[in-house]
């Protein structure tokens, strides 16, 4: 989004008044303000999410699917309510396409042992980057161990963007036949071009996985335009309760895939011999479900589109653009990835001092940063690194917190000068 | 919500005026809903559309079926599938519809979204019947 | 319990107490005061879960492990707090037997996709009984179409219990390495002989799995006494949230068992050509976990226990044996089982009268049963009918709601006379 | 909590008295944490309990290593054995044991669970050292 049409998103979206929506915002942490610069590891959740779980909780519960009474009713037609919000927040074409798991984790390791082990033969190969999140490589690995088929790695460039020469090279041969790849980096903030990619495996016979975990939470997502046969996503992240996940795969996809998990709710019928399975999405999602949490997430896409993503993303990029001006000219700091096109994820190392000592230390001034391998131990290989400090960025950060993280390192690095 | 078991429900429940599989028929459709055991055979007899069945479940769908029966006598395959899409709509909204006639009973099921297809399950078991004439 | 321990659990408890912690009681389903008799199937939420859980959104909360940060610090040790508390509410030897998933069918999955393909050999069989909840049933289904195990079913009684030699015929080759039960069957209210049962097993070289889903509930349990291998349970059927469940393992069978899902928070290191595990019982939990539901199944937990089990059995006991004696009065209803031993969940059909019907029905007086086939369809077969109306008790049941069903099945009876 | 990041701590990290491989041990011990890519290696003389180490990691982990090889400086291994729980028992509770000397500097560790590793993880290499000798 560019000129115009950002300044009407971002006059339209204050910050303050969001930041009244989430409670925890006004916790002190050591007597100082909590700063919270580790939503890209989990979002805090606004008042309306917390809500809507209570509001189950004490007015409408019981289990799901088949109980033939009110409470059960009420119960199943908010669960799969949100099944079609889903659906309409990332545009999939049918409610049908969208499956209820734990979390992108368990959404990758749904595929791979479904799909994976169906579709896939030994020597099929599966193509990820360089800078995967573990959820989306060691499921890989289990596969290529257990099932025979390959794991290739397509290189990043010093920016931090998929190098198109590797890319071309690792499907050379022809034998990828999913490409499984990060919508955005959750150490270099990159994103992916989506499109491009899907292109790119759609033209070679191969399919396309994308892990949005953190790329769903800050701009709006389309499926169908992206053309993307596998998408997930954490409900966490997205200012949503834990326990929920989504994956999304087109309809055919979804048909031909066996189970995961056997249970009840996931049959159609069930004999010693032979038990049948029921249609997606109900095949997938075995035993009683997420049920508050998915109402949960519910509420929590109503709350993201009620504010709009084009202002999310707007307020992000100013921030971004704001962290990357500050940071960038503090002495001895070094921000890695400087993709074109990316979002408030920034992953730093300072000279003489460690990621973890970095975090500590601004966790006594109230500031929240990750540090670590951030769940991507290859790309820290990668970058030369064995750990970096992380600052992620939510609709309600503010850029005062920016200043105030800058500030904190400049003290960090007084004291170890 | 309203009730779904009007007493002309419970009537046809108890004293059915169609069940029963017929000597002769054109065709037979079914359908079977393994979660509560419900199973339902339609029989069809080409001449002025004449519908039999046999029927093992709940009130609602041995009701669905006989009022069913009553409602397509005489009819042409496409305003039976015209009544099929009205009846689904009736059911899943609870407006009546006066075109539909004593169907209208049944409305009372829209709020229980998980009882109507106890009550489409006889359509659905028709609808493959006519496919087959 | 018997006697004078049972008078003295009965005085300290008092139902109408109990039944303010629960918001949801004071609903009103059609006009009519809400009678809740289907708690097997999920379980009402007390205000100290509710407020457990809005109380990390609200004040605590951040993604657990490796967070460098005080909300991530502090979180973390609630989750794992609730570890312990899960350990000690059913006598484990160690916290680290506990696996956290997100249901009782996910932990029968995980062992039948980790244990079950490590473990057992091809031609090795895996003994279930006839009265099994499909998600003890369809994943040994699963397993030995993918994997060459056999599943051979251990027959019970006609009034519903175990049938030993039924037993001795499966293991009489020596074959069965797994005798993988239910604890308390959810349609007939039986509870199986758990000791016995493990005795039984480990004589003939096989290991146990006992689905507690529904006894964990209702009875103390003691993993250590009954020295069973594998237990496992849901969570919102204990009063908790949804999305939560766990798996208890021998900590030696644990140690053996490869990874389920692979992803964050189960590797100990990645690279490319190889990760190896987390200790468990991380191994087992990859990405991240249900935290909200987590720390809300520990509310639940420390509420059961401030009731005390003693307690709670006895009162559902006085509720048991008041409906079978109210119900079986009626005419032309059929109770189904009459196990020696058995808990608060009571199936029966009625002449002439589906079981949908008489769920609906007894809807619109307020009255909440389930009905179908309890996700047992082979024990249907079993029993000779196609579905049962079920009613389940709860700490929160009364007399008088048992009285309310009976009355609602007799207006039922006439309806249909 | 308390802060973990006392001077001294800062100063031993900084200006190290125990860094660097000797040129003669008699027996070696590492720890490594995955996670943060913390290593150290620690290097022990048999005659009078003489240990050095060789540390890449955060500065708990270094200052804990240099005021390590202070304190064990001389020790018997028993001695050095509970000066290992007693560390471990100061990180995890906070509570000083004035037996502990400079190693109290590391008592603000107790409310970071997840930096009480970095702290110990010197004195579990110490102790696999031992092990070999
Ligand atoms: C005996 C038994 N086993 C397993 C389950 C499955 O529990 P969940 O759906 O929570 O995984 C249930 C609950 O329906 C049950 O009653
Ligand atoms: C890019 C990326 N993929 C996958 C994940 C895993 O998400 P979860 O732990 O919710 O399964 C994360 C979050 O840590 C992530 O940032």
């Amino acid at each position: 989004m560019v000129g115009e049409a950002m300044s009407v998103a971002l006059e339209s979206f204050n910050v303050e008044a969001a930041r009244e929506d989430f409670p925890i915002l006004k916790e002190l942490v050591h007597g100082k303000k909590l700063v919270f610069l580790d939503s890209g590891a989990s979002a805090q959740k606004p008042r309306a999410v917390i809500d809507a779980m209570c509001h189950v909780m004490e007015a409408q519960y019981a289990n799901v699917h088949r109980g033939l009474h009110y409470m059960s009713e009420k119960t199943s037609d908010a669960y799969e309510a949100v099944r079609g919000k889903v659906a309409a927040f990332i545009n999939a074409a049918s409610q049908d396409e969208i499956v209820f798991t734990r979390n992108a984790t368990e959404s990758i390791n749904l595929i791979a042992y479904t799909w994976g082990r169906s579709a896939l033969k030994p020597g099929d190969a599966v193509a990820v980057s360089e800078m995967e999140h573990h959820a989306n490589l060691v499921p890989w690995q289990m596969l290529r161990d257990a099932h025979g088929t390959e794991l290739r790695i397509v290189k990043i460039t010093d920016s931090g963007e998929i190098d198109f020469d590797s890319l071309e090279q690792v499907f050379a041969d022809g034998k990828v036949k999913l490409l499984s790849i990060t919508h955005m980096s959750n150490v270099l903030g990159t994103y992916t071009p989506a499109e491009r990619l899907a292109k790119f495996a759609h033209e070679r016979g191969a399919k396309i996985l994308l892990d949005g975990s953190q790329a769903i939470v800050h701009r709006a997502v389309d499926v169908q335009a992206i053309d993307a046969d596998f998408y997930v996503f954490s409900g966490h992240k997205l200012y949503g309760p834990t326990g929920i996940g989504v994956l999304y795969a087109k309809r055919e996809i979804l048909e031909d895939m066996p189970p995961f998990m056997g249970g009840g709710d996931m049959i159609a019928s069930v004999t010693y011999e032979k038990s049948t399975w029921a249609k997606p999405p109900f095949r997938f999602e075995a035993g009683t479900p997420a049920i508050i949490e998915t109402i949960g997430l519910g509420a929590a896409i109503d709350y993201v589109n009620a504010i709009g993503l084009p202002a999310i993303a707007a307020h992000e990029r100013m921030l971004t653009e704001h962290a990357l001006a500050t940071l960038g000219n503090l002495e001895g700091l070094k921000i890695l990835g400087r993709a074109q096109d990316r979002g408030g994820v920034i992953s730093f190392v300072m000279d003489g001092v460690h990621a973890h000592d970095i975090a500590t230390l601004l966790d006594r001034q109230g500031i929240a940063v990750r540090a670590g391998h951030h769940c991507a131990e290859p790309l820290m290989g990668r970058l030369g690194v064995t750990s970096t400090a992380r600052a992620t960025f939510a609709l309600y950060t503010t850029l005062e917190e920016i200043d105030a993280l800058a500030k904190g390192l400049q003290r960090i690095r007084q004291i170890f000068a | 919500m309203s009730n779904p078991y009007q007493a002309l429900i419970v009537e046809r429940h108890k004293h059915p005026l169609h069940a029963g599989r017929p000597t002769q028929f054109d065709a037979q459709g079914q359908g079977a809903n393994p979660i509560c055991g419900d199973a339902v055979r339609v029989y069809v007899s080409r001449a002025g559309m004449d519908v039999h069945y046999e029927a093992e479940g709940c009130a609602i769908m041995n009701a669905s079926a006989d009022l069913m029966a009553d409602a397509v006598e005489g009819k042409t395959p496409e305003q039976v599938e015209r009544l099929h899409r009205d009846f689904e709509k009736l059911v899943t909204t609870g407006e009546e519809n006066h075109e539909l006639g004593e169907l209208n009973a049944l409305a009372g099921l829209a709020g229980y979204s998980s009882r109507i297809r106890c009550a489409t399950l006889p359509w659905s078991a028709l609808a493959e019947a006519l496919h087959h004439v």
